[in-house]
């Protein structure tokens, strides 16, 4: 808005302004957008904003030519265009950070960047100049990351990096960011957002989906909400609070503190003994972790991500193999023992990637409700599926947690990513369990789900199931634990109580420093 | 279980519902004589369906045309149940003779023919009627047109090692290969017959490959069997050496190096049988083709240079095996 | 006996001779790891090739041009590729079957025009033996290396020129990026079917190649089916090589000297019967898979058409 | 009543593609100076003309729709078996050997140990790929078609050999065939045709097929691991183990089909050297004809019939107008490649039809496309 000469210092022609108008988007059972009217200016944030499945990506994949909507048009700098492909969107100087990833995971960073963009030699690839073009963005904007890795090798949190990387790379006029801090950290998020308001200050557009309150009030300009795919409403940032924003878009109260309660701690349920594993990447991953978890105790593993969180529940779980140590489920050893075998001891477990991990996309909801238990009473005889107490069960959990679906037969894929939340999480929770692991239980979760699953999580902990919550959200685990173990590079740093944890502490913990060495900087 | 006895069996001259070849002409009164064959491979294999497609063109030929002989045939037909169901619906269209080439047929024959007692059958290659009085068996001493080739092979070779390429170790080419073998070792002891069996019909890479490596072992002399062979005819050109073929005359694929093949002449069973069909016999005998009946023919590539000498051998080896001089012991 | 495959006319005999059976095979595979690496498996390796048999061997016979006999392979086995493009990309038809689907196609259209065409089965003069002074002289590396047509030299060419384009080009990132993740690699703009058009039209070609180097370089006849599953063998090769290139090329040497030294075994007299022996390459590569246990994944879109989703 | 209506459409859509494909074969024809009129109506009579020739296209269909059966199981455990070939080889080759070696039997006993030692021999022929795949991950297109080569030569190794029938073994000919099963030990005849019990016993493991993979425990594994083999671990099933036993059953089912030919149709077992001439290439066929059936065993029903009247009607169209063999096989292919491509009109149907009611998605008939994918990343 300051730069008069439109280009943009990528050297990119300034977007002015970018609507879209009356967007109709239809998917079966589901109208995902319903006459949409949105727009953004160079120069602003516009953050989108709603529940799980309000049609806030649908909008933005259309935008970006991956979708075709049934009805409405777009207009760039006031004149209409068309967009068939992102091929036409990536002409006209719009880039997107997708929601779920668009990585290769067997190519290098650097190949993932380069590709699909003119090589400066012709028709062989210019690899080392992208890797240290990238390693200057990296610097410039803070986000370490080594282009000669491959991303298979990369933990979700630096896959989010190497998104914002490849979109900075391309130096898009108008970005489009899904839901680009849903795995960072507070620190990263940060760093983002300083990024964010360098690129607004030289006059690109952006669009901004977050489902974290804080974030949207603090960088945005003007938020849009979306509701059942409807809009309803657009209004300055300036002019709305946190808890506006919350009734405003799941259409009633939402509280933020969730009551813990008081629970007595138990019995240990689960315990670690120095126990070690590998990664997927051929380093270790852990290396002699010892703790325990107790019945009525919500053990908070905070870390960032990439330093054994997911080989810690994997191993707990039964699903990675033991290099050393002992796992201890109600004191028998269960080191080694089979995913099915710790079912049968009512452990659960909510995995991280829970479209990979958590349900069979291309099952059906009441399906994917028994995925556990298929082969117990009631839900087989003898070998035979009872369909008739399957479908009976999966109605009874979508009633009860509340998924929304257009049916128990709908395929999981069809579902939000909350929806699938939910049908994993009342999969886990109906069993009656005795542990519980739950990694990132609300990553990507609208408030309002969110605050369910937490909801549901203390409401297991008051009936003394033992639960070991593993996230990357800092304000989660603060709110939810009893004690909170921080992981680093596949040790805990230390195990505190929740009443002696900030923020502060847990920051250093987790950055590696140890408490004592570093007393001073603590106080 | 009982047979199937459902098919309708079908007056042999009285049907002509069947669009198949024009009926002769309004002018012409008598009915065509009516000929099936169906056979493993393709009528221009240059090998096994080509000797009896041929053969049956000639007699064709003979007896007036396509008016007053009609022939037609299914080829392709290496599956044994799909050979079944076309023997079964040519009988039942009421053709005169139904020819079963290849004797992976038998066994449906078997099954079929006593369902059509006015049809006659043929099958070849076998001696084997099955005791039925409307199979016709039909097969070539393969052994003795493999013996004079191995007699003039054994004769030409200079190296004393002699190649053999062949399909599958059975039948019809186990025979003439066996032949061969003895008709190279009755004329010198001391020669090494090298035989590769590549386990295909069709394998015309790997029968090239065979000939190759015969020729790397020293051979200067090869022969082979099955439509494959061409492969590694090529190659014996290719490096010089002799071949000897079998089946169908061979000469037009190498002149320069074919020097003899033999080559089966059905017409002279066919005739036989077409006689005896003609006089109300339609089965229970079994004819050969051989060298002293004209249905094994040796032929010589007028190409290719054979000293007079050798071509005085070949005869007299013909001679020999016609009178009996010469008996053929196979392994 | 068993001694007498240590000799060396058995030993260079079998380098040379697999040497020279991998030839087709290599054609048709680094075709076939184009279009897999890319997201397509095609089962119509086989019609391909025998479509290009007929094609080169026709017009060689015809024109007495053995260029423009491999000109014609190259031309019927990019047009098979082009059909095959058209209905697994255009239609989104299962891959594995619409390829079974054009493997018999190309089996009956060979033959059909061979009947048709030529009726009977003819020979060519093929590319000759190249004959390198010096070189060819060498003892037993001479047989060996520098003893083969042009063909067998281009596919050995062809093995390190993929392994450029793949790795080395832009082309092939779009290719690996499209086979793996065809969602990211349209999001980054690139053109998805026209990726997958190239590679299966380049595969078809090399199929047709392949062709020609069995009818005009190797055997120099054509006759129908005649290379007789060599275009299955060649998919299967592909998944031997872990979709390299090198690894073909591998799989293809082993594959044909194994099956070079069955018929030795056979020709030294060995007592093996001659149909145990003729299993042994195919017993042979399966045990080598198995002794090398290797972690190479398919590439992760391979068979599934790519749609956006709306 | 519009549900049934579009239903069948969607049935009709093979069927329209085949259609499609013989108009295209029609110009051929013409260009080969034959009347596609005539060849045509050869075609049909040939597959559905008389009693006769509708026992014919089932006979033809029986190995089809069991090998189908098998495909339904194993790519929908995400397994690819190409190895039909020589499954039904393998199956027939053990089937035969029980109906020689125990003679003395009643031939119901006989019928059945021979159907067993079938499914059996193929289990194993087909376990073997499936044991290599999911413990030393060799992959499975890989081996099953190196087994197929291994399988022909075997069986070309047993017949001239080991288990040549007697008779032929004394004379020069040796014909490689085994000798003929007794009559008794015949799969009874449904008609006074060729058709046969196979078809019968076909048709009722179609049914439970179906139940194995939509109302078992096993069959919910099976599929489970084909579509998602990380969730399925995470649930607690032991994948390598399901991916073996999908291709395990595979194998099984061609195996039965090989039994049933020899017992059902040839009554002994003979080879001309290749396994399509013992298999009819119902191995590969059958392949075709499951994903007509869009990989639900009940609808491979009717598919398998589809094709098996194509391959029996082309026959007769060959020896009915003297078409080159060669034209049929062009036609084959034709087909294939016509109703693969029809797909899509089927999905864009199905998906419109979704979009107007979400309740119609079943999961007794789901999409063919979406069976194939897993989870990405
Ligand atoms: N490809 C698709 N096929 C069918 N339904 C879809 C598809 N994509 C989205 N939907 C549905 O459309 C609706 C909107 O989805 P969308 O992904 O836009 O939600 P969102 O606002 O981005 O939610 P979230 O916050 O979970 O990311 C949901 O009900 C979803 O299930
Ligand atoms: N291609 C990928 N590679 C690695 N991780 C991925 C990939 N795609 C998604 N993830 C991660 O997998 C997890 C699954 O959550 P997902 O993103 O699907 O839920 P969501 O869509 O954000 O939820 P919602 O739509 O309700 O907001 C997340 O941590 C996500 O970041
Ligand atoms: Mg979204
Ligand atoms: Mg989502």
């Amino acid at each position: 808005m300051t730069d008069p000469t439109n280009k943009l210092p990528s050297g990119r022609t300034r977007i002015d302004s970018l609507e879209m108008r009356g967007i109709t988007k239809r998917f079966p059972g589901v109208l995902a957008s319903d006459h949409v009217d949105f727009d953004v200016q160079s120069g602003e944030v516009h953050a989108l904003l709603g529940e799980n499945g309000a049609g806030k990506s649908t909008l933005m994949k259309i935008l970006y030519g991956l979708y075709h909507p049934d009805e409405g048009e777009v207009l760039l700098n006031g004149k209409p265009v068309s967009i068939a492909s992102p091929n036409d969107s990536i002409n006209l100087g719009i880039g997107m950070i997708h929601q779920h990833f668009m990585l290769v995971p067997s190519l290098t960073i650097a190949e993932n960047v380069a590709l699909g963009l003119p090589s400066s030699r012709g028709l062989l690839t210019d690899l080392d100049q992208v890797s240290k073009r990238i390693v200057e963005l990296a610097d410039i904007y803070g986000l370490r990351i080594d282009p000669s890795l491959y991303v298979w090798q990369l933990s979700v949190g630096q896959q989010q990096r190497v998104e914002i990387i490849k979109a900075l790379y391309r130096g898009a006029a108008l970005l489009i960011l899904d839901e680009p801090t849903a795995v960072l950290t507070p620190q990263e998020v940060d760093e983002l957002f300083v990024i964010m308001r360098q690129m607004v200050k030289d006059g690109h557009a952006l669009i901004f989906i977050s489902h974290k309150l804080h974030e949207v009030v603090e960088i945005s300009n003007r938020v849009t909400v979306l509701r059942d795919g409807r809009k309803i409403g657009t209004r300055p940032t300036s002019e709305i609070t946190k808890q506006d924003l919350a009734n405003w878009m799941v259409g009633r109260e939402v509280g933020f503190a969730p009551d813990r309660g008081n629970v007595e701690c138990g019995e240990a349920r689960l315990e670690l003994k120095n126990v070690s594993c590998g990664s997927d990447r051929g380093t270790p991953g852990l290396r002699g972790v010892s703790m325990e978890v107790c019945s009525g105790e919500i053990l908070g593993i905070a870390g960032v991500s990439g330093n054994g969180q997911r080989e810690l529940a994997e191993t707990i779980a039964g699903l990675r193999k033991v290099i050393g140590g002992q796992v201890i489920l109600e004191g028998k050893d269960v080191t080694g023992l089979s995913p099915a075998a710790l079912t049968d001891r009512m452990l659960s477990y909510i995995p991280e990637e829970r479209m990979r991990d958590g349900v069979i996309k291309e099952f059906t909801v009441a399906e994917n409700m028994i995925l556990r238990e298929h082969e117990k009473m009631p839900y087989s005889r003898m070998g035979f599926l009872n369909l008739g107490e399957i479908s009976r069960h999966a109605d009874e959990l979508i009633k009860k947690f509340q998924v929304k679906t257009p049916s128990r037969e709908t395929h999981a894929k069809n579902l939000s990513g909350g929806n699938i939340q939910k049908v994993v999480l009342a999969r886990e929770i109906y069993r009656t369990p005795r542990v519980i692991i739950a990694a990132q239980p609300t990553r990507g979760l609208d408030i309002g789900a969110t605050e369910y699953v937490r909801e549901r999580l203390l409401e297991q902990r008051r009936n003394g199931v033992a639960i070991m919550l593993i996230s990357e959200d800092l304000d989660e685990i603060l709110a939810l634990s009893d004690r909170i173990a921080v992981l680093y590079e596949g040790r805990i740093m230390d195990i505190v109580p929740r009443e002696q944890a900030t923020p502060q502490k847990l920051g250093l913990l987790m950055a590696g420093v140890h408490l004592e060495e570093n007393a001073s900087v603590v106080k | 279980g009982a047979p199937a006895t459902e098919a309708p069996v079908v007056e042999p001259v009285a049907t002509d519902a069947v669009a198949t070849e024009a009926p002769a002409t309004e002018a012409a009164p008598v009915e065509p004589f009516r000929v099936a064959v169906v056979m493993p491979s393709a009528i221009n294999d240059l090998a096994f369906s080509q000797s009896m497609y041929d053969a049956l063109m000639r007699i064709q030929e003979e007896k007036g045309g396509p008016e007053a002989f009609e022939i037609v045939y299914s080829e392709n037909m290496f599956v044994v149940d799909d050979a079944a169901a076309a023997i079964r619906d040519y009988a039942s269209q009421g053709f005169n003779l139904v020819i079963a080439h290849g004797s992976q047929y038998g066994s449906s024959l078997q099954e079929i023919a006593p369902d059509f007692p006015e049809t006659s059958f043929a099958w070849g290659t076998t001696a084997e009627t099955f005791g039925q009085p409307n199979i016709f068996a039909y097969e070539a001493a393969s052994q003795e047109g493999g013996y004079v080739n191995g007699v003039l092979a054994a004769t030409l070779s200079q190296s004393g090692t002699i190649g053999v390429v062949g399909p599958i170790e059975v039948g019809d080419a186990k025979l003439y290969v066996d032949g061969f073998k003895a008709g190279v070792l009755a004329t010198n002891p001391d020669a090494v017959v090298n035989v590769n069996y590549i386990g295909s019909f069709s394998d015309v890479a790997l029968a090239s490959e065979a000939a190759t490596t015969h020729i790397s072992a020293g051979a200067d002399a090869l022969t082979g069997t099955a439509q494959m062979v061409v492969g590694a005819i090529g190659k014996a050109e290719e490096s010089g050496a002799m071949w000897f073929g079998t089946q169908s005359n061979q000469s037009s694929l190498a002149p320069t190096i074919v020097v003899s093949s033999q080559v089966y002449h059905w017409e002279v069973a066919l005739r036989e049988m077409l006689a005896l069909i003609e006089a109300g016999t339609l089965g229970g005998q079994s004819f050969k083709a051989n060298l002293a009946n004209g249905g094994e023919v040796i032929e010589f590539n007028p190409d290719y240079d054979l000293s007079d000498d050798a071509k005085a051998l070949a005869d007299t080896t013909v001679q020999g095996i016609i009178d009996g001089t010469i008996t053929i012991t196979l392994p | 006996m068993i001694t007498d495959l240590l000799s060396t006319t058995v030993l260079i005999g079998i380098l040379a001779s697999g040497i020279r059976l991998a030839t087709p095979y290599l054609y048709a595979a680094i075709g076939e790891t184009f279009g897999q690496k890319s997201g397509v498996l095609n089962l119509g390796v086989e019609g391909q090739m025998l479509l290009g048999c007929f094609a080169a061997f026709y017009v060689a016979y015809t024109t007495g041009n053995l260029w423009l006999g491999l000109l014609a392979a190259m031309f019927v086995g990019a047009l098979m590729g082009l059909a095959m493009a058209f209905v697994t990309v255009n239609l989104h038809a299962q891959q594995g079957i619409s390829g079974i689907g054009f493997y018999l196609f190309g089996l009956g259209m060979s033959e059909l025009l061979f009947q048709r065409l030529m009726g009977t089965v003819e020979t060519v003069k093929g590319f000759p033996k190249i004959y390198i002074p010096g070189l060819s002289d060498i003892p037993g590396l001479g047989e060996i290396f520098f003893n083969q047509n042009i063909l067998v030299y281009g596919a050995y060419l062809l093995v390190p020129l993929a392994w450029f384009v793949l790795n080395k080009t832009t082309l092939g990132l779009k290719i690996r990026a499209v086979g793996e993740n065809p969602d990211a690699a349209d999001s980054l703009g690139v053109n998805v079917a026209r990726v997958r058009y190239f590679t299966i039209i380049l595969g078809g070609t090399l199929s047709g190649i392949a062709g020609a180097s069995l009818s005009i370089a190797l055997l120099n006849v054509f006759q129908q089916n005649m290379t007789s599953g060599l275009g299955f063998i060649a998919v299967a090769l592909v998944y031997f090589g872990g979709w390299k290139p090198v690894g073909v090329l591998g799989g293809a040497l082993l594959f044909s000297m194994v099956n070079s030294l069955q018929l030795w075994i056979q020709v030294l007299g060995i007592p093996v019967p001659s149909d145990i022996a003729v299993m042994m390459p195919y017993v042979l590569t399966i045990l080598v898979l198995v002794a090398t246990v290797s972690r190479v994944r398919s590439p992760s879109a391979l068979s599934k058409p790519f749609e956006r989703e709306s | 009543m519009r549900q049934r209506f579009e239903t069948l459409i969607d049935a009709l859509l093979p069927v329209i593609a085949t259609l499609a494909a013989l108009a295209v074969g029609a110009l051929m024809l013409l260009a080969l100076k034959v009347n596609p009129i005539e060849a045509y109506a050869a075609l049909w009579d040939g597959a559905f003309g008389s009693t006769n020739a509708l026992a014919e296209t089932l006979v033809k269909a029986t190995p089809l729709l069991l090998v189908a059966l098998g495909i339904c199981i194993s790519f929908r455990g995400d397994v690819i078996n190409i190895g039909g070939e020589g499954q039904m080889i393998i199956g027939a080759v053990l089937a035969t050997w029980v109906g020689l070696t125990f003679t003395g039997l009643p031939g119901w006993l006989v019928i059945t140990l021979a159907m067993v030692a079938g499914f059996t021999g193929g289990a194993v022929w087909g376990g073997v790929p499936g044991v290599l795949k999911a413990y030393f991950n060799v992959n499975e297109i890989l081996s099953t078609v190196m087994m197929n080569a291994i399988a022909v030569q075997l069986m070309n190794f047993l017949l001239r050999g080991p288990m040549i029938d007697p008779s032929q073994a004394q004379l020069a000919s040796k014909i490689p065939q085994t000798a003929r099963l007794e009559d008794a030990f015949h799969l009874a005849r449904l008609a006074p045709t060729r058709l046969h019990l196979g078809a019968l016993i076909a048709v009722i493991l179609a049914i439970l097929v179906y139940i194995l993979l939509w109302r078992t425990t096993l069959g919910f594994r099976i599929r489970a691991v084909g579509q998602s083999p990380f969730a399925s671990r995470y649930a607690g099933i032991k994948v390598p183990r399901y991916m073996v036993l999908a291709l395990l059953l595979s194998g099984a089912f061609a195996g039965l089909a090989g039994a049933v030919q020899v017992y059902g149709v040839n009554y002994r077992m003979i080879t001309d050297g290749s396994a399509s001439g013992f298999t009819g290439s119902a191995g590969f066929n059958g392949i075709v004809a499951a994903l007509f059936g869009q990989l639900h065993p009940l609808w491979s029903i009717p598919a398998s019939i589809l094709f098996g009247a194509l391959l029996v009607g082309a026959n007769s169209m060959q020896r009915m107008v003297q078409v080159p063999s060669a034209l049929i096989t062009v036609l084959n292919g034709l087909v294939v490649v016509f109703v693969v491509s029809s797909e899509i009109w089927r999905r864009r149907r199905q998906r419109r039809r979704m979009a107007a009611a979400p309740e119609a998605e079943s999961p007794s008939k789901p999409d063919q496309a979406q069976v194939r994918k897993e989870a990405k990343s």
